[in-house]
């Protein structure tokens, strides 16, 4: 699906995305209980949470990688079919390049298979305007001088930075996150904030973002979700698992949000992390 | 494995190699009735026959020294042993082959139509000198034909192809190609008798050293071969296990026996041996074989010297290394074993 | 300094490499010496002057009947053969293998199919083979295909489905179908696992090419080779399977510098 | 939904991957009629009956000389003499390719060598092979073993020196020797490699067992399969190849659970 | 070499690592230009600096995985052997852990290689021993509940600090550190600062760390190393190297450091990174 096809003026309303009673869980271990989460389109969420919770299990079942244990999941009122496309992008935790292609090819490769369904590869002005729109994508990023290399000739963090222009290349409607920016300076994050930004609003993104930076979860979202286990035993700590402790809903720049409102948790009961780090 | 020449002192352990074919048959059906063991233990000595799936192999092996004896054609005992400078005494002239080996052709009935035709066959063997004999008979030179070399193993298969028309081969192998339908056999053994022999040929020196081997060799085949010429239950019964042995039914191998001239009794062997058409044959596989290159680097088809009973020669009298010796035979026949 | 971080430079290597090879060489002279002093006509192991006599009369010599060049009329029809089978067999790997490897249905139904082919011995039904195909190229270059390509294809489809789960799943939000995934993520990143499987399959390939030519057969290097086993005249054979291995060493180098050249993200340290 | 996607569950993967094989059986039944039709004795694609027959004879009744069951006895020593040879070859290639693989300079001193090894037809040498081992079980063994072994050994060489070099260095600062790693690292890693290895060396295993069977033997599936050729008797040689390929299926089989079993870490999806 | 063994009560005078005139280039792109530095014993060095400036490189260097293309290192007076050992632990950027050991085994490891030269196996008494101090280490990483899984079954923050814990257990001399608490939540991390802060105390480790956390940089460190470019071609962005453009050194707990002393650049031509986060 094209991304300029999905770029409709003003917000969608209704759940773009809807989580009923999800559990995850491998083996016996349950990592996710009873999520129930309704994501607004254009909506920017963070979730934050420890390390372990289960937020990036929540990702990849979003994202139809893989399927929850229990529990329904709509996107845009149909049930999510247990596949990937190009609606919803993803740039994963342990950054995913293709080897074997450049930084540009990287970047360009989305372009390619939406616009030549057969051979996968562009040619003549095409491929010249797919290049240009790559080309700029990894100048935002930061890549330009690294275009031609190959990921493992590219530092941690330029990699990182690739496949967030890879993913962001596409303009997908939901955009997955998990922890994009863990690997920037501080410097080089501050443009990716706003570039993201940026893209969020002239795009109508939906991002579901995963970060460990407080500061950058509610200086980007327009909601926080925390995730942690509500309850805890332990001498059989994998027999609970996490869920959405906070939900705090804040009111940005593209729509006005309804007031904050939080879950039944009361606020005494934050999990540490927060309350440290907030 | 060769120190310094073993084979010249006494020994009490044997080994013997052999392939199998109808005329050779007669051995490990010795060994499994117990009739070895009988004659090795009359002479004080060990046996062991060791079937070597692989005619050549069995040969080379020989010829290697892993085998004190083997089971040969004449010419095989020349062109492999022999012209490897390998002194070998053939102890046993078996039989000869009376049809068993054979030229086949697809859609024709003479050997004349085999001009301009592709041969398979087993190059540099019997085989091969049976078509040479055939087409020197059938007046045709040898590049009328092509061969193709073919291995016996697969030589029937190759047989059932559409493309192949023209074949060279040996039983049991012959007689299930010549079964197909519209194969004709134009040219057979039977038609050079007596110039394919089936030997079981020694070790010159090991022979010098253990004579007692010979004997026990001898008497094993005389007594197997009277059995199995027995036209009684017990006769049968032998021809039926070796048939099994060589993985045919007793039909097929009762036809395969009739295509072979058993010299059954020591007497015909010693005449065959001592006869001078066995140096008039030897003669023509000779030259055949130097034809073919088979006597490597040698100069002249007198290079590899053939000694025969009576003290006669063929070629150098100074490089005999492949001799008929009579001697054994006679001692069956006089019943001195 | 430990052994795993003794990393030589290329002069050294080579030195190193042709150590082991000439004491091999020296080991033969010496056995074949003293058999020739046992026995100096000695056929199984002769001496380098044997050898060079055969071969300089194959190589240089024409043959009487045929007015041809033995050695070379061998070896020219022998690399034809193998380059066709494997060629062929390469081919098969890459797209059966990469089918197998990235599409699970197609991978349930024909893997044990292929499976099943891989470990059938084709020699044991030479005669079916001949049936269907004949006695000539044919069947010897389908004889090479049949005995090494399941193999490849085996070796292909395992490491195409064992790419990361990550990448398929980052190829498809980026909008690829299975097509371009097969194309574009998994083609290019089994083609150095393919040289790497036609360097494996070099060997197995001379020998299916060498019990082709043992079959049936007029020229070739495996031609040769059984029709003077006939004599055992090793002088023959053993400079000739000399041969065979120097071409299959010159082509295994050739496969891996071809895999450095053309796919240096797959040969580059990483960090 | 991709294909790529489609993950079948057991049963959907057994049915689907019986159709190939049944259409064969059927595509074989059909020729045998007609080539009966045509030719009532026909010997080369013999039909079911004929090869009941034939097997019930084999299988069930003794040898009035040896009193043992042929069929059952040639599966003996050949399985023996298989996994022997099997045996042999895997612990070659596992010792020898982990040291290989980890140390580069036992690398270069030996790789040359092994990649000379592989690619030197064995059966070319079958005449030295014999001579220096004889005909007995050793030579049968050891023609599996040079058949197979230098492939393994390389295959696993090659897998080892592929581990990232972040793990060796993470090992050394953890304190680990060569020999450490070796074991600690490299052996466990190279286990799964292993058994998909010999996996995919099991075709050329039979193919090397049915080879030295042909040419040296009394007893054997190989043997069997080319004493009963000189008549052509594929009522026999059908099915003993039948036979030889569920065998190899079952082990391939067993291979896959082992690896599944003992490795689990080595198969997880990752994420 | 055991922690044990090196645990020397007071830190030891004169540096323990000296870079002198190092040079770092991959074919014609330099990475590292002329980098100086001495580095006592005992100190923490912070490394921060922007992507892709030469990090990572500067800590395999030193690591001894790869060697510089010019100049010279010294480790305790004496050149530095091109390969690494037990004197010098390092947590990897990209985490990585052994993939076929359970965390236990994994961090059991480093011992067992330690006392167990021929089997690198430890059994009975010793095995004991080794497990329990491995799953001390564990529990202080807040792994106790997932010892027996596979790192392929953690999560990445958990197989993060898995390789903190491997790191950890043999003390060694120098501890290189490539951004060792980037995927791990303010809750986590914070832990994991008092453990490592503790550990360099108790045992005079010498540390050198990457982060991009400026405010971690100078929490933990003695020392914070602002790599940079000092110049910049921007038609040949690869034909300069990075550098050591800030050295901050600043007093500590475990010694008292000579005043902070600046490099020649002046403050005013500080990285943008720096002067943002700090
Ligand atoms: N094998 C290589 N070939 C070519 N260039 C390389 C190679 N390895 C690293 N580089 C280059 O060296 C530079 C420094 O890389 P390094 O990994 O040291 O950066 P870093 O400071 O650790 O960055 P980050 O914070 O993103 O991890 C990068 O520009 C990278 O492109
Ligand atoms: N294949 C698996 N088998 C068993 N457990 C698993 C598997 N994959 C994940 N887990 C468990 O699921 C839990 C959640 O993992 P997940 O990766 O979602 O955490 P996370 O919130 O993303 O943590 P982090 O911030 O560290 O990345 C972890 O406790 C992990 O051990
Ligand atoms: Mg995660
Ligand atoms: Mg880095």
């Amino acid at each position: 699906m094209s991304a300029v096809a999905t770029s409709i003026p003003g917000p969608i309303p209704g759940p773009i995305l809807s989580l009923q009673n999800v559990w995850v869980e491998y083996g016996d271990k349950i990592v996710l209980e009873k999520v129930d989460l309704d994501i607004a389109a254009g909506s920017f969420v963070s979730i934050v949470g420890p390390s372990g919770a289960g937020k990036s299990s929540l990702l990849r079942i979003i994202l139809g990688q893989e399927r929850p244990t229990r529990g329904k999941i709509e996107l845009d009122g149909a049930p999510l079919a247990p596949e990937c496309g190009p609606d919803r992008g993803v740039v994963f935790q342990r950054y995913s390049v293709f080897p074997h292609l450049s930084a540009l090819d990287n970047t360009v490769f989305g372009l390619e298979c939406e616009q030549a369904p057969l051979s996968a590869r562009l040619f003549g002005s095409a491929k010249r305007a797919a290049k240009a729109q790559a080309t700029e994508m990894l100048a935002a990023v930061g890549l330009a001088d690294s275009m031609h290399q190959f990921p493992a000739q590219l530092s941690g963090g330029m990699q990182q930075r690739l496949a967030i222009a890879q993913a962001l290349i596409k303009r997908p409607r939901i955009l997955l996150l998990d922890e994009p920016f863990g690997a920037l300076d501080p410097g080089i994050r501050a443009d990716m904030h706003k570039l993201i930004l940026s893209l969020w609003r002239d795009y109508q993104l939906t991002i579901i973002m995963v970060t460990h930076d407080i500061r950058e979860a509610f200086t980007l979202g327009t909601r926080v979700l925390a995730l942690d286990k509500r309850r805890h035993d332990p001498h059989a700590p994998h027999r609970f698992g996490a869920t959405a402790v906070y939900d705090i809903a804040l009111r940005k720049d593209p729509e006005p949000e309804p007031e904050p409102e939080q879950t039944s948790q009361p606020p005494s009961e934050a999990p540490p992390q927060l309350q440290e780090s907030a | 494995s060769q120190g310094p020449d073993p084979k010249s002192e006494p020994r009490t352990e044997f080994t013997i190699g052999w392939s199998i074919y109808a005329g050779w048959m007669p051995w490990p059906y010795a060994q499994q009735s117990g009739i070895v063991k009988k004659w090795a233990d009359k002479y004080g000595i060990e046996i062991n026959l060791v079937q070597v799936n692989d005619y050549v192999e069995s040969v080379n092996q020989y010829t290697a020294g892993k085998f004190d004896g083997v089971t040969v054609t004449n010419m095989d005992a020349l062109t492999i042993p022999a012209a490897g400078g390998k002194d070998t005494t053939a102890i046993i002239i078996g039989d000869y082959s009376n049809g068993n080996d054979g030229i086949l052709l697809k859609g024709a009935n003479s050997l004349a139509a085999i001009k301009g035709r592709q041969a398979y066959l087993v190059e540099l063997s019997v085989s091969h000198y049976l078509l040479a004999r055939g087409l020197d008979k059938a007046g045709l030179k040898s590049p009328d034909v092509k061969t193709i070399n073919t291995s016996d193993a697969d030589i029937v298969a190759a047989f059932g192809a559409p493309d192949v028309s023209a074949a060279v081969a040996w039983n049991p192998q012959l007689s299930v190609m010549k079964a197909e339908t519209g194969v004709n056999l134009v040219f057979s053994s039977a038609d050079i008798p007596g110039e394919i022999l089936d030997l079981m040929v020694v070790d010159t020196a090991t022979l010098k050293a253990n004579p007692n081997l010979a004997k026990a060799l001898v008497g094993i085949w005389y007594e197997t071969v009277a059995l199995m010429q027995r036209q009684d239950a017990e006769g049968a019964a032998a021809r039926a296990a070796m048939a099994k042995l060589s993985g045919a039914t007793p039909e097929m191998f009762d036809s395969q026996l009739a295509t072979t001239f058993l010299y059954a009794d020591p007497q015909s062997a010693v005449a065959a041996a001592t006869s001078p058409t066995l140096i008039e044959t030897m003669t023509l596989v000779r030259d055949f074989s130097f034809s073919k290159g088979l006597f490597k680097g040698a100069s002249s088809a007198d290079d590899v010297g053939i000694g025969f009973p009576g003290g006669k020669t063929l070629g150098d009298p100074g490089r005999v290394t492949l001799r008929f010796d009579d001697s054994f035979m006679k001692l069956a026949a006089d019943g001195k074993l | 300094m430990r052994w795993v971080n003794l990393h030589l430079n290329r002069s050294q290597r080579i030195l190193l490499g042709a150590l082991p090879i000439a004491l091999l060489v020296l080991v033969y002279l010496v056995m074949a010496a003293q058999r020739h002093a046992d026995n100096p006509m000695d056929k199984i192991l002769p001496l380098p002057g044997a050898m060079v006599r055969a071969m300089s009369a194959l190589m240089f010599q024409a043959d009487q009947l045929t007015g041809q060049m033995v050695f070379w009329v061998d070896t020219l029809a022998s690399l034809q053969r193998l380059g066709l089978g494997l060629g062929i067999a390469t081919l098969t790997a890459l797209i059966v293998g990469l089918v197998l490897g990235v599409l699970p249905p197609v991978r349930a139904t024909f893997g044990p199919l292929v499976t099943g082919i891989a470990v059938i011995p084709p020699i044991a039904l030479l005669p079916i083979l001949f049936i269907a195909l004949g006695l000539g190229e044919t069947a010897k270059v389908a004889l090479i295909v049949i005995g090494i390509a399941p193999v490849m294809v085996r070796d292909i489809a395992a490491h195409v489905a064992a790419l990361p789960t990550e990448q398929i799943i980052k190829a498809q939000t980026l909008g690829a179908s299975s097509w371009q995934i097969m194309i574009r993520v998994a083609l290019p990143q089994a083609m150095p696992r393919l040289l790497q499987t036609v360097r494996l399959a070099l060997g197995p390939a001379w020998v299916f090419l060498i019990s082709a030519e043992a079959i049936a057969a007029d020229v070739g290097l495996g031609y040769r080779i059984f029709l003077v086993r006939r004599y055992l005249a090793m002088d023959v054979i053993i400079p000739y399977v000399a041969w065979i291995a120097l071409l299959a060493i010159l082509m295994d180098v050739a496969l891996t510098q071809t895999s450095k050249r053309a796919f240096p993200w797959a040969h580059g340290a990483s960090h």
